[in-house]
């Protein structure tokens, strides 16, 4: 048993976490998100370069050979910085595109683990209420109708990768961005990332997986992603958490730090606890990952979702209190922190969802 | 102990909700439903329609404006005025400087200033926070210096609650830099158009404008508006707050809130059938309004067993009224689904950071919602923040 | 709007609480609860005596003209000083006699209220997990079968009141305690009350009452007792915070007394806020039961019963950790403040029974 | 980081069960599913298979009987005993006397004591606590007075663990009355048969039997059998304490109270059908395996890790699990239905407080669990309030 980093996933560490304190001051970041896209494209280049783009891909699926220890890693240290640059969906469709059989999928990889193409994708329909299995989206031989919602960077995107229903089976197509029957409606999400709905009328696709394999392959692909959303919930968790401290040292009420009361303590202990449940319950879902038992890594992702659910508001909502008024202003990373873990509590399903997806991976186990 | 609301209470709910009904202008409604950020123009409409009535301050002295209400029937009143979708009236002056100067301020002072907060016309602000000085009052540094007829302010407040809609403010200032803290504070009223004060909006989680931070550099204020006594002013404020924390309760509002949220949860669906139907959602939706109810039935408990117990209960209803507030916003933005993660403003809505030129798909019905729930999060903070009032209530009421 | 009691009330709370003062001490309620029925026959009598039994009862109905308020405020003085005797099932059973037509109800309640008789109220059966409307019970003409459990009281009582299933229709049977057929399984609950399982076996019942009126009737008993029960709760709360109170100001750590500690000052205030939102819904319920709304009073019963099952935990559970290792013990009321409201908070149902029961009568108000 | 398990671990787990399995008297195993009050006997039964194999004090040093497994190592044979309903076994002498003897003690004192430790002839108190001085140990009064050979022991302790197994006792007494609080103590072994010793039980909530009040009245006690240096007991009882807080999670025990439940939840019926099946409980069930699972990582990590965080990881884990423990317990009770309010005491139990002659009707599978779940409240409170607990992550890890 070792939970110790490799001297590579330190590296990766070291290196996304210099990039995002160097280039997510509180400035820059709000120069960012109210930019006309919400993204900073330069930086998404820049992802690719260093390598992230594929660091969590195996080498067979045309990545650098990591797994979802490194998209968490890298996704933790987006997270401290409340990066927008959407790392998840990449992470999705990478691991999606790796699941499937076909070599149009294989060949669609290498652009993306460069950053010459940006695929995102567009499982999710507001009927799941978080719920990537349920899909209405109707294939009528290479025609796509219906509504997605929540898709994240769609507005760059070339491609995308749509679920859709063909009678009793599910199919994973490809749509091109501009195909022709494709509308988006872009708008805010209450942390800032920016979102489409994609309405296909009629739009033109290519299948690139049908039958049994494709509910298992994006199973096996949104938890590559849950468990890269989770990474970055522990790093925003951890960071709020740790500016929370330093501002109870600092802020002086009656005469002394607001640290040294009692209840404040005490409630600081409970957020620690929360972030390091946090902590080892992603450590778990790498283990399991790692093993060849699905229903283990089911239940172990879906445990890890449950406790970011829960736990990151908990620690958002109480590194607010504990700041008092200046942590619900726009000023200070607090809030931000805290939207940015509410939208995440609810994403891909909420807790009562996985709660109900562990208990029945865990009866099968 | 025999019955809960009398048949009396009843008429009376039947005068006020008939009254609203024919006076309510519809787009105040239509504006109100969306609960967020009022305009102050509607704020002031509907005081002045309420005014007409003589219904504007119902908690004033009756000879300063008031209607002679129970505790009760303020409520009633302020329940039926949520129900409708009336604006949510400014607070600031008529609730929390008001009181003070109808308690503590000259004649002079009274028939000058109370009946501009009557009729809607004047706004109020109130100058207490500084920063560094939060919860801890006793440390403000804001100072006032006699100079012959006036005093010159200089300094700074913060959270400054509807700042930009005010016309005055209630300052907690120093006049006395030598006494004891808490000894040294007086309260004066300043015109925010006085030379040497500027304003900067402070923009907060929802993406809309509630506080404001306040910059007076040797700002003159004619003695004349000194409240009450020189170094009095920290029992004023004292008074104030307790106020404030009374009416933090706010039972009205989420009665409202669970009136919306239920016709959200009957439009809503999950697996297929209305989300009113889910068990886990109806337990939760069944919990805040047992909590409401206990809420609901401990004000008015306060509110006819007269004030023996008024500053407890006071620290008590705030504590668990703040945490309902953010209970209910929050199960409105899991209602609403994927919808209640898109930040969307009420288009009539005033004062907002930014313009994104995007319009979310959110229904009517969602509007508002993600952006009241962020909000809420401050609920637990203003009015003394509930740590504070938990102290409190230790100190107080158990002694300890 | 008037929430004072009134100066008859007030003197009936006077005088249960004197009662309960002089006979309630740690010893004699121990010799009490050990003795072997784990009651005090004399008391009852007192009770009786001191009008007690029919004080929440109405005039009509063969008691003294009080109602909820009445029995609430009994049982709320008994449970602080967690009074064994059997005060809810006394006032569940005259309830229900009350409830319904026919004059043989109406003969059994004066003995009752006279305390010269006993009738329990046996309604419950282990598959209804505390729900009084799951009934197997089967009636056979006039012969009944099958299992009741936790009856209080079956001990010492003279006759049963038992529902029964006839086909679709619940009927409410008069059943002797001694009749052939009957068997009782007696043991104690873990807060020291005795309770029995009675099992019937064809045993010889007479019919009370039948037809639509019985679970109507049956359902506005419970809520007698219910509130009654919630009132008892109160009062444990009640006792268990003021005695954790006094022990704070007195218990000296670390050189000062541990009511000064911050974290522990806030866990009382919470705790007072428990006790407060159960008064103040068992005020509500009174209101509510006083009115004609069937459905309001039904909703504001059960709030009031899932205030109780939560706040009565989380009181007598605080209350036992800031006594720390002196509240596990047999030796302090705290433990059995705490037994107590861990078995209420079941009884009758628990949180998540009355929550639903609560919700449907919203819905339909 | 990859795995979790290795290919060794899993070996080793194969190795314990088969050992186990072989070697399990069933009537221990009968009496371990109670999980409840095990009878002295029993612990020492299995401690003598145990040590035969070599297996009973894994913990220790090799050259006094130890394994030299790895952390995790004896974090499986742990989950594999719990798992068997193997006896839970005493771990005062071995888990926190027997560490502070291998430790501090001398060498002969060690070769005097460590052996009945291993082969469970010989069981264990500690001697703390003591009224008005539980958390707040330096405040201890229980005094030792040197007379020629022998101290000369006088006062009182409490909360003594399975006193009423105990041949000896580990006591921290005052041998210094004049130094600061914490200086003058010293730690002292006591034969609980010497002269002068009287015990009396307290019984609990749970109607059973584990602390005892001892009173010691002129005992007199060998000099030789003080503990390392005069005046240094303080630092041998924070020594102790950590270990007892680090095992205090107690996962391998949690695992095993969800494997019980999860059987009693299969067989209880709800509506008409298993238990297991109802999404409420089904929630609440998956919740606290969450939360089980999350802990065992944290130990595990603190397991592998080495000790550099071990003192702050004991009191994260020590909260957390206690908690865990108190809601598996009450999720039973809850599971049970009406059966889980009946006390209903193991019947092979020892030391009841009260024999009622009472038969609940509860089955099998319900023994022990409302008495289980009454006596947890405890978890919180002893080896350090979780109050204390919280203060010290405050203080060690975020350094407030």
């Amino acid at each position: 048993m070792d939970f110790s980093y490799t001297s590579e996933q330190d590296a990766l560490r070291d290196s996304v976490r210099r990039f995002v304190e160097r280039e997510y001051g509180w400035e820059e970041r709000f120069t960012i998100v109210r930019s006309d896209g919400g993204y900073a494209p330069r930086h998404w280049a820049m992802f690719a370069e260093l390598g992230w783009l594929g660091a969590g891909l195996s080498e067979e699926a045309g990545g650098f050979g990591g797994g979802g220890t490194e998209n968490a890693l890298i996704a933790e240290e987006l997270g401290r910085g409340l990066v927008t640059e959407p790392f998840v969906p990449h992470v999705i469709a990478t691991q999606l595109l790796a699941g499937i059989d076909g070599e149009t999928a294989a060949d669609l990889i290498g652009p993306l683990v460069m950053g010459e193409s940006i695929i995102v994708p567009v499982l999710q329909e507001a009927a799941g209420r978080g719920d990537w299995r349920h899909v209405d989206m109707r294939a009528d031989g290479n025609r796509l109708t219906g509504v997605k919602t929540l898709v994240e960077g769609a507005g760059r995107a070339d491609n995308m990768l749509v679920s859709a229903r063909n009678g009793d089976e599910i199919g994973l197509y490809l749509v091109a961005a501009d195909a022709a029957g494709v509308s988006r409606t872009d708008y805010r999400t209450l942390d800032n990332h920016r979102v489409s709905d994609v309405a296909l009328d009629g739009a033109e696709a290519v299948l690139l997986a049908s039958g049994a394999q494709v509910p298992g392959a994006i199973d096996r692909a949104m938890e590559h992603g849950l468990i890269a959303l989770c990474g970055e919930a522990l790093g925003v968790m951890d960071a709020a958490l740790w500016a929370t401290r330093d501002y109870l040292k600092m802020r002086k009420q009656f005469g002394t730090a607001i640290g040294n009361f009692q209840a404040l303590q005490h409630r600081m202990a409970d957020m620690l606890i929360e972030v390091e449940m946090t902590r080892s319950l992603l450590y778990a879902a790498f283990g399991a990952m790692a093993g060849d038992d699905a229903q283990a890594s089911t239940a172990a992702v879906s445990a890890a979702k449950v406790q970011v659910s829960t736990g990151g508001l908990q620690v958002g909502a109480q590194a607010i209190q504990l700041h008092g008024g200046i942590g619900v202003t726009e000023e200070l990373n607090i809030s931000h922190h805290y939207r940015r873990l509410y939208a995440i509590a609810r994403q891909f399903g909420d807790a009562e969802l996985h709660l109900a997806r562990f208990a029945q991976a865990r009866d099968q186990n | 102990m025999t019955s809960y609301f009398s048949a009396e209470d009843t008429a009376f709910r039947a005068e006020v909700r008939a009254f609203i009904q024919a006076n309510l202008p519809p787009d105040l409604a239509r504006r109100g439903r969306y609960d967020y950020h009022p305009r102050r123009e509607d704020q002031a409409r509907w005081a002045k329609i309420l005014a007409a009535k003589g219904w504007s301050v119902p908690h004033f002295p009756v000879a300063y404006g008031g209607t002679g209400w129970t505790g009760v029937q303020r409520f009633i009143f302020e329940e039926e005025m949520r129900l409708a979708y009336a604006p949510t009236m400014d607070r600031i002056g008529p609730e929390l400087v008001a009181p003070v100067l109808y308690t503590f301020a000259s004649e002079e002072q009274r028939q000058t200033y109370l009946p501009g907060i009557r009729t809607g016309d004047t706004f109020w602000a109130q100058g207490f926070s500084e920063p560094g000085s939060g919860s801890d009052l006793a440390s403000l540094r804001t100072r006032a210096v006699r100079d012959g007829d006036d005093y010159v302010v200089t300094g700074q407040k913060t959270w400054t609650t509807e700042g930009h809609h005010a016309d005055m403010i209630f300052m907690l200032v120093r006049t006395d830099m030598e006494a004891k803290p808490q000894a040294g504070i007086s309260a004066l009223m300043i015109d925010l158009k006085s030379p040497g004060i500027t304003r900067r909006p402070i923009w907060t989680i929802d993406e809309g404008l509630t506080v404001n931070e306040f910059f007076f550099d040797e700002v003159p204020v004619p003695a004349a508006n000194l409240v009450g006594q020189e170094g009095a002013g920290w029992s004023y404020a004292k008074f104030l707050l307790t106020n404030e924390r009374t009416n933090s309760a706010e039972v009205p509002h989420t009665k409202r809130d669970i009136v919306q949220l239920r016709d959200i949860a009957r439009i809503e669906q999950k697996n297929g059938r209305p989300l009113m139907e889910d068990p886990s959602f109806r337990n939760r939706l069944a919990r805040i309004e047992i909590d409401t109810m206990a809420l609901e039935t401990a004000v008015l408990r306060a509110l006819t067993s007269g004030s023996h117990d008024g500053g407890s209960i006071a620290s008590l209803v705030k504590v668990r009224g703040s945490e309902l507030r953010q209970r209910v916003a929050d199960l409105a933005v899991e209602a609403l689904g994927d919808r209640g993660l898109a930040i969307c403003l009420n288009p009539e809505g005033e004062h907002r950071m930014f313009e994104d030129g995007l319009t979310p798909p959110v229904p009517d019905h969602g509007i508002g919602i993600a952006a009241k729930a962020m909000f809420r999060r401050a609920t637990t903070i203003y009015g003394g923040a509930n740590e504070i009032q938990r102290t409190l209530i230790a100190k107080t009421v158990l002694e300890l």
